[in-house]
Protein backbone atom coordinates (compact mmCIF):
# COMPACT_ATOMS: atom_id res chain seq x y z
CA UNK A 1 0.00 0.00 0.00
CA UNK A 2 0.82 3.24 -0.90
CA UNK A 3 -0.04 6.53 0.91
CA UNK A 4 0.69 10.18 0.83
CA UNK A 5 -0.36 12.59 3.49
CA UNK A 6 0.08 15.88 4.87
CA UNK A 7 -0.24 14.86 8.28
CA UNK A 8 2.84 14.19 10.60
CA UNK A 9 3.16 10.35 11.33
CA UNK A 10 4.77 7.59 13.51
CA UNK A 11 6.89 5.22 11.72
CA UNK A 12 6.69 3.06 14.82
CA UNK A 13 2.75 2.46 14.34
CA UNK A 14 3.32 1.54 10.65
CA UNK A 15 5.76 -0.62 11.72
CA UNK A 16 3.95 -2.53 13.99
CA UNK A 17 0.94 -2.68 11.70
CA UNK A 18 3.43 -3.97 8.90
CA UNK A 19 4.35 -6.51 11.33
CA UNK A 20 1.55 -7.65 12.54
CA UNK A 21 -0.27 -11.42 12.02
CA UNK A 22 2.87 -12.38 10.15
CA UNK A 23 3.37 -16.39 10.86
CA UNK A 24 5.23 -16.81 7.82
CA UNK A 25 7.54 -13.77 7.05
CA UNK A 26 11.44 -13.94 8.44
CA UNK A 27 12.12 -10.68 7.11
CA UNK A 28 10.61 -6.97 7.85
CA UNK A 29 13.04 -4.35 6.88
CA UNK A 30 12.27 -0.43 7.35
CA UNK A 31 13.48 2.68 6.65
CA UNK A 32 12.65 6.04 7.64
CA UNK A 33 13.44 9.31 6.15
CA UNK A 34 14.06 12.47 8.51
CA UNK A 35 14.34 15.79 7.90
CA UNK A 36 17.86 17.44 9.10
CA UNK A 37 17.70 20.49 10.61
CA UNK A 38 21.49 20.55 8.99
CA UNK A 39 21.96 23.53 11.90
CA UNK A 40 19.57 25.58 11.38
CA UNK A 41 20.33 25.91 7.50
CA UNK A 42 17.35 24.03 6.61
CA UNK A 43 14.40 25.40 8.37
CA UNK A 44 11.62 23.80 6.59
CA UNK A 45 11.25 21.59 3.49
CA UNK A 46 8.40 21.60 1.43
CA UNK A 47 7.25 18.48 -0.24
CA UNK A 48 4.90 19.11 -3.47
CA UNK A 49 3.39 15.80 -5.45
CA UNK A 50 0.83 15.13 -7.95
CA UNK A 51 -2.01 13.45 -6.13
CA UNK A 52 -2.78 10.24 -8.45
CA UNK A 53 -0.11 10.13 -10.37
CA UNK A 54 2.88 10.27 -7.60
CA UNK A 55 1.33 7.06 -6.09
CA UNK A 56 0.57 5.38 -9.72
CA UNK A 57 4.75 6.03 -10.43
CA UNK A 58 5.41 4.33 -6.92
CA UNK A 59 2.83 1.72 -7.78
CA UNK A 60 4.87 0.88 -10.46
CA UNK A 61 8.04 0.54 -9.42
CA UNK A 62 6.49 -1.05 -6.47
CA UNK A 63 5.76 -3.62 -9.38
CA UNK A 64 9.24 -3.92 -10.13
CA UNK A 65 10.49 -4.58 -7.26
CA UNK A 66 8.62 -7.53 -6.53
CA UNK A 67 9.39 -9.25 -9.79
CA UNK A 68 12.65 -8.36 -8.89
CA UNK A 69 13.12 -9.49 -5.45
CA UNK A 70 11.02 -12.71 -3.50
CA UNK A 71 8.57 -10.08 -1.44
CA UNK A 72 5.47 -10.76 0.31
CA UNK A 73 4.31 -7.54 1.46
CA UNK A 74 5.43 -3.53 0.50
CA UNK A 75 4.21 -0.68 2.81
CA UNK A 76 4.98 3.11 1.35
CA UNK A 77 4.14 6.45 3.47
CA UNK A 78 5.38 9.93 2.24
CA UNK A 79 4.60 13.30 3.45
CA UNK A 80 3.87 15.88 1.54
CA UNK A 81 3.22 19.94 2.26
CA UNK A 82 5.36 21.39 4.95
CA UNK A 83 7.96 19.25 7.00
CA UNK A 84 9.72 20.32 10.59
CA UNK A 85 13.52 19.23 11.16
CA UNK A 86 13.47 15.96 12.81
CA UNK A 87 9.86 14.88 11.27
CA UNK A 88 9.64 12.06 9.34
CA UNK A 89 9.62 12.34 5.47
CA UNK A 90 9.17 8.81 4.34
CA UNK A 91 8.54 5.49 5.71
CA UNK A 92 9.33 2.18 3.48
CA UNK A 93 8.89 -1.10 4.76
CA UNK A 94 9.24 -4.22 2.90
CA UNK A 95 8.19 -7.95 4.26
CA UNK A 96 10.21 -11.41 2.78
CA UNK A 97 10.95 -14.55 4.25
CA UNK A 98 15.03 -14.02 3.84
CA UNK A 99 16.57 -11.32 5.17
CA UNK A 100 18.20 -10.41 1.81
CA UNK A 101 15.22 -9.90 -0.27
CA UNK A 102 13.81 -7.67 2.36
CA UNK A 103 16.87 -5.21 2.49
CA UNK A 104 17.73 -5.32 -0.92
CA UNK A 105 14.21 -4.58 -1.92
CA UNK A 106 13.87 -1.88 0.30
CA UNK A 107 17.40 0.02 -0.49
CA UNK A 108 15.82 -0.25 -4.29
CA UNK A 109 12.47 1.63 -3.28
CA UNK A 110 14.66 4.19 -1.39
CA UNK A 111 16.43 4.73 -4.22
CA UNK A 112 14.15 5.14 -6.46
CA UNK A 113 11.97 7.18 -4.17
CA UNK A 114 14.85 9.91 -2.67
CA UNK A 115 15.54 10.55 -6.67
CA UNK A 116 13.56 9.80 -9.40
CA UNK A 117 10.13 9.66 -7.74
CA UNK A 118 8.19 12.37 -8.89
CA UNK A 119 7.83 14.41 -5.96
CA UNK A 120 9.42 18.39 -5.69
CA UNK A 121 11.32 19.68 -2.83
CA UNK A 122 11.88 23.14 -1.53
CA UNK A 123 14.01 23.84 1.47
CA UNK A 124 13.39 27.51 3.38
CA UNK A 125 16.27 28.88 5.25
CA UNK A 126 17.86 31.43 6.29
CA UNK A 127 18.91 32.99 2.80
CA UNK A 128 15.63 32.13 1.46
CA UNK A 129 13.72 29.30 -0.38
CA UNK A 130 15.34 26.90 -3.11
CA UNK A 131 13.73 23.80 -5.06
CA UNK A 132 16.04 20.94 -4.66
CA UNK A 133 17.96 18.91 -7.44
CA UNK A 134 18.54 15.18 -6.62
CA UNK A 135 21.92 15.18 -5.29
CA UNK A 136 24.79 13.24 -7.17
CA UNK A 137 25.21 10.80 -4.61
CA UNK A 138 21.67 9.48 -4.75
CA UNK A 139 22.15 8.66 -8.99
CA UNK A 140 24.95 7.04 -7.74
CA UNK A 141 23.08 4.70 -5.74
CA UNK A 142 20.30 4.69 -8.17
CA UNK A 143 22.95 3.45 -11.09
CA UNK A 144 24.20 0.16 -8.48
CA UNK A 145 20.63 -1.05 -9.85
CA UNK A 146 21.35 -1.12 -13.26
CA UNK A 147 24.48 -3.54 -13.30
CA UNK A 148 23.00 -6.19 -11.48
CA UNK B 1 -11.48 23.67 -22.07
CA UNK B 2 -8.60 22.03 -19.91
CA UNK B 3 -7.81 21.66 -16.18
CA UNK B 4 -4.17 22.77 -16.25
CA UNK B 5 -1.71 21.86 -13.44
CA UNK B 6 2.05 23.07 -12.75
CA UNK B 7 4.05 21.87 -9.87
CA UNK B 8 7.23 22.70 -8.21
CA UNK B 9 9.08 25.45 -9.24
CA UNK B 10 6.98 26.30 -12.01
CA UNK B 11 4.06 26.64 -9.77
CA UNK B 12 5.69 29.19 -7.53
CA UNK B 13 6.94 31.17 -11.22
CA UNK B 14 3.28 31.31 -12.34
CA UNK B 15 1.93 32.74 -8.89
CA UNK B 16 -0.70 29.44 -9.52
CA UNK B 17 -1.19 25.74 -9.56
CA UNK B 18 -4.19 25.33 -11.39
CA UNK B 19 -6.38 27.18 -13.96
CA UNK B 20 -8.94 25.92 -16.27
CA UNK B 21 -8.07 26.94 -20.16
CA UNK B 22 -9.91 27.06 -23.74
CA UNK B 23 -7.71 25.37 -25.52
CA UNK B 24 -7.59 22.24 -27.85
CA UNK B 25 -4.13 20.95 -28.05
CA UNK B 26 -1.09 21.09 -25.57
CA UNK B 27 0.38 23.31 -28.81
CA UNK B 28 -2.19 25.85 -28.63
CA UNK B 29 -1.83 25.73 -24.23
CA UNK B 30 1.21 26.53 -24.76
CA UNK B 31 1.03 29.26 -27.07
CA UNK B 32 -1.74 31.07 -24.44
CA UNK B 33 0.12 30.44 -21.69
CA UNK B 34 3.32 32.11 -23.15
CA UNK B 35 1.24 34.68 -23.94
CA UNK B 36 -0.12 35.28 -20.59
CA UNK B 37 3.19 35.06 -18.88
CA UNK B 38 6.19 35.10 -21.20
CA UNK B 39 8.52 34.06 -18.23
CA UNK B 40 6.22 30.84 -17.45
CA UNK B 41 5.82 30.62 -21.48
CA UNK B 42 10.00 29.82 -21.47
CA UNK B 43 10.26 27.84 -18.16
CA UNK B 44 7.70 25.36 -19.71
CA UNK B 45 10.27 25.01 -22.55
CA UNK B 46 12.93 24.25 -19.95
CA UNK B 47 14.98 21.15 -19.94
CA UNK B 48 13.74 17.68 -18.60
CA UNK B 49 10.04 19.88 -17.87
CA UNK B 50 7.50 16.55 -18.87
CA UNK B 51 4.09 16.76 -19.77
CA UNK B 52 1.25 14.11 -18.68
CA UNK B 53 -2.47 14.09 -19.99
CA UNK B 54 -4.87 12.75 -17.71
CA UNK B 55 -1.78 11.79 -15.69
CA UNK B 56 -0.04 9.51 -17.87
CA UNK B 57 3.25 11.15 -19.76
CA UNK B 58 3.28 12.50 -23.63
CA UNK B 59 5.74 12.90 -25.81
CA UNK B 60 4.49 14.86 -28.16
CA UNK B 61 1.76 17.55 -29.04
CA UNK B 62 -1.80 16.02 -28.16
CA UNK B 63 -5.18 17.20 -28.27
CA UNK B 64 -7.41 17.99 -25.21
CA UNK B 65 -11.31 18.01 -24.50
CA UNK B 66 -12.88 19.92 -22.15
CA UNK B 67 -12.32 16.66 -19.83
CA UNK B 68 -8.43 16.76 -20.06
CA UNK B 69 -6.39 17.52 -17.35
CA UNK B 70 -2.64 18.84 -18.02
CA UNK B 71 0.09 18.59 -15.90
CA UNK B 72 3.22 20.33 -16.28
CA UNK B 73 6.03 18.52 -14.90
CA UNK B 74 9.64 19.93 -13.67
CA UNK B 75 12.54 17.67 -12.96
CA UNK B 76 11.73 15.37 -10.40
CA UNK B 77 13.63 16.05 -6.99
CA UNK B 78 12.54 12.77 -5.50
CA UNK B 79 11.04 13.01 -1.83
CA UNK C 1 21.83 -0.08 23.16
CA UNK C 2 21.95 -3.45 23.46
CA UNK C 3 18.99 -5.65 25.23
CA UNK C 4 18.30 -9.40 25.83
CA UNK C 5 14.83 -9.99 26.92
CA UNK C 6 12.57 -13.33 27.37
CA UNK C 7 8.94 -11.56 26.88
CA UNK C 8 7.52 -10.78 23.72
CA UNK C 9 8.12 -7.29 22.96
CA UNK C 10 6.71 -4.73 20.04
CA UNK C 11 9.58 -3.38 17.20
CA UNK C 12 7.03 -0.06 16.15
CA UNK C 13 7.68 1.01 19.85
CA UNK C 14 11.74 0.15 19.25
CA UNK C 15 11.19 2.73 16.31
CA UNK C 16 9.36 5.00 17.60
CA UNK C 17 11.73 5.51 20.70
CA UNK C 18 14.49 4.99 17.95
CA UNK C 19 13.73 7.94 16.10
CA UNK C 20 12.45 10.67 18.54
CA UNK C 21 14.04 13.93 19.03
CA UNK C 22 16.46 13.59 15.77
CA UNK C 23 16.78 16.77 14.10
CA UNK C 24 20.07 15.71 12.45
CA UNK C 25 19.53 12.24 11.38
CA UNK C 26 18.64 11.95 7.33
CA UNK C 27 18.28 8.05 8.31
CA UNK C 28 16.65 5.24 10.33
CA UNK C 29 17.19 1.83 8.57
CA UNK C 30 15.95 -1.52 10.53
CA UNK C 31 15.28 -4.50 10.47
CA UNK C 32 12.80 -7.34 12.48
CA UNK C 33 13.32 -10.83 12.93
CA UNK C 34 10.02 -12.87 12.73
CA UNK C 35 9.67 -16.66 13.40
CA UNK C 36 8.17 -18.38 10.75
CA UNK C 37 5.57 -20.94 11.50
CA UNK C 38 7.08 -23.06 8.18
CA UNK C 39 3.31 -24.50 7.74
CA UNK C 40 3.48 -25.72 11.59
CA UNK C 41 6.77 -27.71 11.09
CA UNK C 42 8.55 -25.15 13.54
CA UNK C 43 5.87 -24.86 16.50
CA UNK C 44 8.47 -23.40 18.86
CA UNK C 45 11.76 -21.49 18.92
CA UNK C 46 13.79 -21.60 21.74
CA UNK C 47 17.24 -19.65 21.86
CA UNK C 48 19.44 -20.08 24.63
CA UNK C 49 22.17 -16.88 25.48
CA UNK C 50 24.97 -16.37 27.57
CA UNK C 51 23.46 -12.99 29.62
CA UNK C 52 26.61 -10.64 29.70
CA UNK C 53 29.04 -12.47 27.72
CA UNK C 54 26.66 -12.75 24.77
CA UNK C 55 25.80 -8.46 25.38
CA UNK C 56 29.40 -7.94 25.20
CA UNK C 57 30.60 -9.84 21.89
CA UNK C 58 27.33 -8.07 20.39
CA UNK C 59 28.74 -4.87 21.34
CA UNK C 60 32.36 -5.46 20.20
CA UNK C 61 30.96 -6.00 16.88
CA UNK C 62 28.49 -2.56 16.52
CA UNK C 63 32.00 -1.03 17.88
CA UNK C 64 33.26 -2.79 14.41
CA UNK C 65 30.31 -1.50 12.67
CA UNK C 66 30.75 2.28 14.26
CA UNK C 67 34.43 2.23 13.17
CA UNK C 68 33.36 0.82 9.30
CA UNK C 69 29.97 3.08 8.71
CA UNK C 70 29.44 6.54 9.92
CA UNK C 71 27.01 5.65 12.14
CA UNK C 72 25.31 8.11 14.84
CA UNK C 73 23.32 5.72 16.84
CA UNK C 74 22.43 1.45 17.17
CA UNK C 75 19.52 -0.22 19.13
CA UNK C 76 19.77 -3.89 19.29
CA UNK C 77 16.67 -6.10 21.12
CA UNK C 78 17.24 -9.60 21.01
CA UNK C 79 14.46 -12.07 22.45
CA UNK C 80 15.87 -15.62 24.09
CA UNK C 81 13.65 -17.88 25.47
CA UNK C 82 10.67 -19.53 23.85
CA UNK C 83 9.65 -18.10 21.19
CA UNK C 84 5.82 -18.42 19.05
CA UNK C 85 5.48 -17.87 15.27
CA UNK C 86 4.88 -15.02 14.09
CA UNK C 87 6.87 -13.31 17.63
CA UNK C 88 9.62 -10.95 16.34
CA UNK C 89 12.99 -12.01 17.73
CA UNK C 90 15.28 -9.26 16.58
CA UNK C 91 15.30 -5.78 16.05
CA UNK C 92 18.03 -3.81 14.60
CA UNK C 93 17.87 0.01 14.33
CA UNK C 94 20.97 2.26 13.39
CA UNK C 95 20.99 6.05 12.71
CA UNK C 96 23.11 8.03 10.34
CA UNK C 97 23.05 11.43 8.64
CA UNK C 98 22.26 9.32 4.89
CA UNK C 99 20.53 6.25 4.19
CA UNK C 100 23.62 4.17 2.48
CA UNK C 101 25.58 4.22 5.98
CA UNK C 102 22.60 3.29 7.48
CA UNK C 103 21.32 0.39 5.45
CA UNK C 104 25.01 -1.07 5.29
CA UNK C 105 25.31 -1.29 8.93
CA UNK C 106 21.99 -2.06 9.60
CA UNK C 107 23.27 -5.63 7.19
CA UNK C 108 26.10 -5.84 8.45
CA UNK C 109 24.82 -6.52 12.41
CA UNK C 110 21.70 -8.54 11.13
CA UNK C 111 24.70 -11.12 8.95
CA UNK C 112 26.66 -11.27 12.41
CA UNK C 113 23.51 -11.98 14.32
CA UNK C 114 22.20 -14.34 12.43
CA UNK C 115 25.02 -16.46 12.08
CA UNK C 116 28.26 -15.75 14.37
CA UNK C 117 26.77 -13.97 17.63
CA UNK C 118 26.42 -16.21 21.04
CA UNK C 119 23.01 -17.71 20.50
CA UNK C 120 21.74 -21.46 20.39
CA UNK C 121 18.85 -22.15 18.37
CA UNK C 122 16.82 -24.73 18.95
CA UNK C 123 13.53 -25.64 17.01
CA UNK C 124 10.85 -27.89 18.31
CA UNK C 125 8.44 -29.23 15.43
CA UNK C 126 6.10 -32.32 14.97
CA UNK C 127 9.58 -34.40 14.85
CA UNK C 128 10.76 -33.81 18.02
CA UNK C 129 13.43 -30.86 18.69
CA UNK C 130 16.68 -30.03 17.53
CA UNK C 131 19.42 -28.06 18.01
CA UNK C 132 19.99 -25.43 14.47
CA UNK C 133 23.38 -24.59 12.94
CA UNK C 134 23.68 -21.20 10.85
CA UNK C 135 22.98 -21.89 7.45
CA UNK C 136 24.89 -21.88 4.43
CA UNK C 137 23.12 -18.82 3.14
CA UNK C 138 23.86 -17.02 6.36
CA UNK C 139 28.16 -17.79 6.10
CA UNK C 140 27.91 -16.20 1.91
CA UNK C 141 25.83 -12.85 3.48
CA UNK C 142 28.79 -12.76 6.33
CA UNK C 143 31.71 -13.66 3.39
CA UNK C 144 30.34 -10.32 1.60
CA UNK C 145 31.79 -8.04 4.20
CA UNK C 146 35.03 -10.03 4.07
CA UNK C 147 35.75 -8.67 0.51
CA UNK C 148 35.48 -5.05 1.03
CA UNK D 1 35.72 -24.35 43.04
CA UNK D 2 34.04 -22.99 39.90
CA UNK D 3 30.58 -22.22 38.54
CA UNK D 4 30.74 -24.20 35.81
CA UNK D 5 27.65 -23.59 33.29
CA UNK D 6 26.56 -25.48 29.67
CA UNK D 7 24.45 -24.01 27.04
CA UNK D 8 22.62 -25.21 24.12
CA UNK D 9 23.14 -28.64 23.09
CA UNK D 10 25.35 -29.46 25.60
CA UNK D 11 23.49 -28.55 28.64
CA UNK D 12 20.69 -30.64 26.85
CA UNK D 13 23.04 -33.42 26.91
CA UNK D 14 24.36 -33.16 30.44
CA UNK D 15 20.82 -32.09 31.55
CA UNK D 16 22.58 -29.42 34.05
CA UNK D 17 22.86 -25.72 32.85
CA UNK D 18 24.97 -24.50 36.21
CA UNK D 19 26.87 -26.63 38.76
CA UNK D 20 29.87 -25.27 41.25
CA UNK D 21 32.74 -28.02 41.18
CA UNK D 22 35.57 -28.18 43.17
CA UNK D 23 38.81 -27.95 40.67
CA UNK D 24 42.01 -25.93 40.19
CA UNK D 25 42.04 -25.70 36.14
CA UNK D 26 40.16 -26.07 32.93
CA UNK D 27 41.61 -29.84 32.68
CA UNK D 28 41.06 -30.92 35.89
CA UNK D 29 37.20 -29.85 34.97
CA UNK D 30 37.27 -31.70 31.65
CA UNK D 31 38.49 -34.98 34.01
CA UNK D 32 35.95 -34.44 36.84
CA UNK D 33 32.84 -33.91 34.24
CA UNK D 34 33.94 -36.96 31.93
CA UNK D 35 34.34 -38.92 35.11
CA UNK D 36 30.65 -38.06 36.08
CA UNK D 37 29.35 -37.75 32.74
CA UNK D 38 31.48 -39.99 29.90
CA UNK D 39 29.41 -39.19 26.98
CA UNK D 40 29.70 -35.13 28.63
CA UNK D 41 33.35 -35.49 28.59
CA UNK D 42 33.39 -36.54 24.57
CA UNK D 43 31.10 -33.24 23.75
CA UNK D 44 32.62 -31.03 25.41
CA UNK D 45 35.91 -32.22 23.14
CA UNK D 46 33.91 -31.63 20.20
CA UNK D 47 34.48 -29.36 17.30
CA UNK D 48 33.82 -25.99 17.90
CA UNK D 49 33.80 -26.09 21.54
CA UNK D 50 34.73 -23.04 23.42
CA UNK D 51 35.62 -22.30 26.44
CA UNK D 52 35.03 -19.04 28.40
CA UNK D 53 36.58 -18.00 31.87
CA UNK D 54 35.14 -15.17 33.74
CA UNK D 55 33.18 -14.54 30.41
CA UNK D 56 36.75 -14.23 28.01
CA UNK D 57 37.18 -17.17 25.01
CA UNK D 58 40.03 -19.05 26.76
CA UNK D 59 42.20 -20.83 24.18
CA UNK D 60 44.80 -23.37 26.52
CA UNK D 61 44.50 -24.72 30.24
CA UNK D 62 43.91 -21.72 32.68
CA UNK D 63 43.84 -21.89 36.40
CA UNK D 64 40.57 -21.79 38.43
CA UNK D 65 39.71 -19.94 41.83
CA UNK D 66 36.93 -20.48 43.89
CA UNK D 67 35.57 -16.81 42.21
CA UNK D 68 35.90 -18.47 38.50
CA UNK D 69 33.06 -18.75 36.19
CA UNK D 70 33.83 -21.43 33.57
CA UNK D 71 30.89 -21.51 30.48
CA UNK D 72 31.43 -24.50 28.04
CA UNK D 73 30.09 -23.21 24.07
CA UNK D 74 28.75 -25.58 21.63
CA UNK D 75 29.12 -23.38 17.92
CA UNK D 76 27.52 -20.47 18.42
CA UNK D 77 24.30 -20.56 15.67
CA UNK D 78 23.32 -17.01 15.81
CA UNK D 79 19.98 -15.82 16.93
Amino acid sequence: MISLTDQAFDPGTLLSNFCRGRTETGAVASFVGLARAEGGAAAVLELDAYPGFTEAQIAQHVATAQSRFELQDVRIVHRIGAIGPGEPIVFVATAASHRRAAFEACDFLMDYLKSRAPFWKKETGPDGARWIEPRPQDLTDLARWETR
Amino acid sequence: MAKVLLFGALSDLAGWREKTIEVDSIADLRLKLGAEDAALGEALKGPGVQVAVDQAIVRHDTALTAASEVAFLPPMSGG
